[in-house]
């Protein structure tokens, strides 16, 4: 994959960031409006896509490295079982954040109201880990499956293993 | 109130907690990576007996996901389940059980034979994966849970079966589970979906008390019956076992197995539990029953043929599935009548539960020592092998018991279950029989060629150096060996206190509906 | 030749099945009685402390299949990455 | 401990069949001690006998092959098994086809 | 009329995706009928929870007409189910990619070296 003109390369560039920041406005909005860590967290991931589409992806390769997300996939999830663990005092997954006081803990008033970002306990939370893991797996596969399509070396008896 | 409540919760948590730490291992090197692999699978184990024991002791055990008390079914003012249940009773619990011992012991053997590779810390975080959905499968309570989890361990043993990815047959065999299992995966997920659209309730327990026989119920069944029954591999849809089995490296294959038996779990829990009451008419079982005895001949005749070790034990589990099919068709046709239940049904029963216990066992077995004949000799055709018995005695003392166990020669497991078959089938109708012991026959004829081609004969110039695998592998074997021998030894015992209490649970349908409701009666919090 | 007409036979079947599924399924717009779903819009914002009803069902009342679909999610990652790594790449 | 395993038509009984095998093992083992004792070791009494030509070296030219076992089952059932492994053809599409055609069958038994 | 047209496009979407599937030989084509059936299945779910004139089930600055809302379980099972579906396509895809390096084709008839 070769890099784009130099025009695309410039609006790749400003509306990646635009991208960034929307998805990470619904990742952080998820429990008040439409959306979530799944949607918000494929939206960051498009972010890295419209710069691996603009650049190429051995410039990206250069910039990024793919230790870092697994990293944040790691810690995502990790972080999103934790939550579900912590709750163990009454069930697995056990909300028990909610309506606790602290961070995420104030209550909602009933029927519709204008929302407010410190509620829904554990929800928000997961929306966060969620996004981070989502955004670490989609950029993951799109490296990979770009590295998979210019292989610096040949395929084929890559293991040493099956030779006995 | 125990922690003991909680296992249904850990037994999942404690396999998916280690895959997501997995690839983390990389960074402490081979000794850290191992010995998580071991620690967790150990845990896992632990666990599942745990759960095993608490169930025989207690009853169903209920978890309710992220609910007030683990108990607390129905919230306030409700007459369903709103939330994801973990139901546990003595079938799930003992097929909890023996897919954890696969697993332990795939997973043991694994450390060893996948030493010389690369990338293992993706394959510990595959196989956890892998585990994590087996259980998933086996504990759930609710139908879109069950989907999900089916999906994790596909998804998983895709990418397992993928994992030697510069043999090209590895890839190819991946691609074509993967289509197969994706379309079976998505009819499921339609099946639930129009369950879902006439009684706005996904749980297992809730739909079986609902239920009523419609147009909308009989195209779920059959989208949950032909997804099911492909995914354990019944023939006409087992291309893919061959493939799939004989290509992934021998530790996957062992769990692979217990993944299988996860799906046949699902499609007797459906057809007993969920649509157990519209039984009346044969048509269902006599299916079942058909395609069991398909997969039992087809299986073992194009076993007999093959060249490659993996693929001819492959064919067997082919054949060796179509044997629980019929056992629990026959229990199936039996299931609306108590008569025949007493008379041969629950005998059919118990023989199907107890050859899915014995075929997990030898079969994980077979496999094992199969990738054992690939670790030393780096040959999977049985034509280039010879001579082996005198380098790998104990692989094949292994072997050995395995190949009795499988070909039911007497005073091994494989004969009771076996026994059990022929002689409720034989009520049914004596071509069944028939066709089981025929069955029967070929499959020792395989296994004598495999053990006569590969152990015994002349020794091989070209194997001059080949020695006896490393110890982790022949720990991971013994495993199973000694649960064989085990079962074999002890048929009283596992029939009394293994067998029993699942067939018990799988007829008793009221009781897995009932655990459900009673449970909230008593519960109130904690 | 004659698989591939049993094959498109068998599909205008299974397609057939679908339909006369889909003709037995509550008519478009109007579901059946949805306790469950009525239960989750009536409590959601009482139990949950959310706003956005779906996402109280996806991480809460449905947290555990949220879960799973990570964990499928994380799956493909790792085969993907396991597919592609480099030689010798640990 | 020492009781059966009843399937309701007849039983199973592990110890009885292991005895059976320790008697007969004995019984072996009292046959071939009643053979000839003055058999030499390193005479030409324990060379091998390869139709009176040298024996090989190397035992691949002495071992039979796996696909030469059950020559004559396969010959004789060789319509069988051209059906048979004409129907393994190994095409991806073919493998979701038999689904879809079984998924079919099904259908067409339980709905009519 | 209108009535049930999203289940006749469900119904016809299934079959375009069967067929896409049995009848394809390319397999980046297989995959993509694959996510047709994925793709029908979601709008299946998704069309379940529908009920005529509802809102969006979101309280926040929700209006007055806000008392009838549609389903909220189908759409948090169809989010399960993309997420899935997108992780299956994204390891077909993977497969096809190295399995035409390996055959040096994508044609089905061509990647059948395990048969019989």
């Amino acid at each position: 994959m070769n890099p784009l003109s130099v025009v695309a390369r410039t609006v790749c560039n400003l509306f990646a960031w635009f991208l960034a920041v929307f998805g990470i406005y619904v990742i952080v909005h998820g429990h008040l409006t439409p959306g979530g860590g799944f949607q918000g967290g494929a939206v960051v991931a498009t972010f890295m896509a419209f710069l691996l589409v603009a650049h190429g992806g051995r410039k990206m390769q250069s910039w990024v490295r793919k230790e870092l997300f697994t990293l944040m996939e790691c810690i995502g999830l990790t972080v999103f079982i934790s939550a579900g663990l912590l709750g163990m005092s009454n069930t697995f997954f056990f909300n028990f954040l909610a309506k606790a006081g602290g961070l995420f803990g104030s209550t909602v008033p009933l029927g519709p109201n204008p929302g407010a970002l410190n509620t829904s306990g554990t929800i928000a939370l997961m929306n966060l880990s969620v996004g981070l893991e989502v955004v670490g797996g989609l950029s993951m596969i799109l490296l990979y499956m770009f590295s998979g399509v210019h292989p610096e070396e040949p395929f084929g008896r890559e293991e040493t293993g099956h030779d006995r | 109130m125990s922690w003991q409540v909680h296992l249904p919760a850990l037994l999942l948590a404690v396999p998916l907690l280690g895959a997501f730490l997995a690839p983390l291992t990389a960074l402490g090197g081979k000794g850290l990576r191992n010995t998580w692999f071991v620690l967790v699978s150990a845990a896992f184990t632990m666990i599942a007996f745990l759960l095993w024991t608490r169930v025989g002791s207690t009853g169903t055990a209920i978890y309710v996901m992220g609910g007030q008390g683990w108990n607390l079914a129905l919230p306030s003012g409700m007459s369903i389940p709103v939330r994801i249940l973990m139901e546990v009773d003595a079938f799930s619990a003992f097929m909890v059980l023996l897919s954890a011992v696969a697993a332990l012991a795939g997973a043991l053997f694994s450390i060893g034979f996948m030493d010389r590779f690369s990338g293992l810390e993706k394959f510990v975080a595959l196989y956890f994966l892998m585990v994590t959905g087996m259980f998933g499968m086996e504990i759930t309570g609710d139908f879109f849970n069950f989907f999900v989890f089916l999906e994790i361990s596909s998804v998983a043993s895709f990418g397992l079966v993928a994992f030697w990815r510069d043999r090209g047959e590895a890839l190819e065999a991946a691609f074509k589970y993967m289509l197969v299992s994706t379309l079976g995966a998505l009819m499921v997920l339609v099946a639930v979906a129009f369950l879902y659209s006439k009684y706005n309730v996904v749980n297992m327990a809730t739909l079986g008390k609902v239920i009523e026989w419609g147009m909308v119920e009989k195209t779920a069944l059959v989208l949950f019956l032909t997804a099911l029954a492909m995914k354990c591999g019944a023939v006409p849809m087992h291309m893919w076992m061959p493939d799939a089995y004989a290509e992934a490296p021998a530790g996957v294959t062992c769990a692979l197995i217990a993944v299988s038996q996860a799906s046949l779990y699902g499609l007797f829990r459906v057809t007993y539990t969920i649509f157990g009451a519209f039984m009346g008419s044969p048509v269902i079982p006599w299916v079942i029953i058909v395609l069991g005895v398909l997969s039992m001949f087809i299986g073992v005749s194009m076993a007999v043929i093959q060249k490659e070790v993996g693929r001819l034990i492959a064919y067997h589990s082919v054949s060796q599935v179509g044997y629980m099919l019929l056992g629990f068709g026959v229990g199936l046709l039996a299931l609306s009548d108590a008569r025949a239940m007493a008379e041969y049904g629950f005998t059919a029963l118990k023989g199907g539960i107890y050859h899915i216990v014995n075929y997990t066992m030898y079969k994980g077995l077979l496999f094992l020592s199969a990738g054992a004949l690939y670790y030393a000799t780096g040959c999977r055709n049985l034509n280039d092998m010879g001579g082996l018995g005198r380098k790998m005695p104990k692989t094949m003392v292994l072997f050995m018991i395995a190949a009795a166990a499988i070909a039911g020669l007497p005073p091994f497991n494989g004969f009771v279950s076996k026994l059990y078959l022929y002689e409720s089938t034989f009520a049914v109708h004596p071509i069944l029989a028939v066709f089981a012991m025929v069955t029967s026959v070929l499959t020792l004829a395989s296994f004598v060629k495999i053990f006569q081609t590969a152990f015994l004969g002349p020794a091989l110039k070209k194997f001059e150096n080949v020695r006896e695998v490393p110890g982790t592998m022949l720990i991971g074997m013994s495993v199973l060996g000694v649960a064989i021998l085990a079962l074999s030894l002890f048929p009283t015992w596992s029939v009394n206190h293994l067998v029993e209490p699942a067939a018990k649970a799988l007829v008793d349908q009221a009781s897995y509906i009932g655990a459900v409701f009673a449970a909230s009666l008593t519960g109130g919090g904690l | 030749m004659k698989a591939r007409i049993l094959f498109l036979v068998s599909i205008l079947v299974v397609g057939g099945l679908l339909w006369s599924g889909l003709q037995a399924v509550h008519p478009f717009g109007e579901p059946n009685a949805a306790p469950m779903d009525d239960y989750f819009i009536a409590n959601a914002q009482s139990e949950a402390a959310a706003n956005n009803v779906v996402t109280s069902i996806v991480f809460d009342y449905r947290g555990f299949d949220t879960l799973g679909e990570g964990a499928v999610l994380f799956t493909a990652v790792i085969s993907v990455a396991a597919l592609f790594r480099k030689r010798g790449q640990h | 401990m020492w009781d059966q395993i009843l399937t309701g038509f007849g039983y199973w009984d592990v110890y009885a069949w292991i005895s059976f095998f320790l008697i007969a093992g004995g019984m072996v083992f009292l046959i071939r001690s009643l053979g000839r004792k003055d058999y030499k070791q390193g005479s030409d009494q324990d060379e091998i006998f390869f139709g009176s030509n040298p024996v090989p070296e190397d035992g691949e030219d002495l071992k039979v092959p796996a696909s030469s076992a059950y020559w004559g089952y396969t010959q004789a059932l060789k319509p069988f098994y051209d059906v048979l492994v004409g129907f393994h053809t190994g095409i991806a599409t073919d493998y979701a086809g038999w689904y879809i055609l079984v998924t079919a069958l099904v259908a067409l038994l339980i709905l009519l | 009329m209108t009535g049930n047209f999203p289940y006749l496009v469900v119904g016809i979407l299934f079959v375009m995706g069967f067929i896409g599937i049995v009848f394809e030989k390319n397999l980046v084509k297989i995959a993509i009928a694959v996510s047709v059936v994925e793709a029908a299945t979601n709008l299946f779910i998704i069309t379940l929870g529908y009920r005529s004139g509802g809102s969006i089930p979101v309280w926040t600055m929700a209006g007055s007409g806000s008392s009838r809302m549609v389903l909220p379980t189908p759409q948090a099972l169809t989010l399960t189910a993309i997420v899935i579906g997108l992780a299956t396509t994204a390891l077909m895809l993977s497969f096809a990619m190295s399995i035409y390096r390996h055959y040096g084709s994508l044609d089905v008839r061509d990647v059948r070296r395990l048969r019989g």
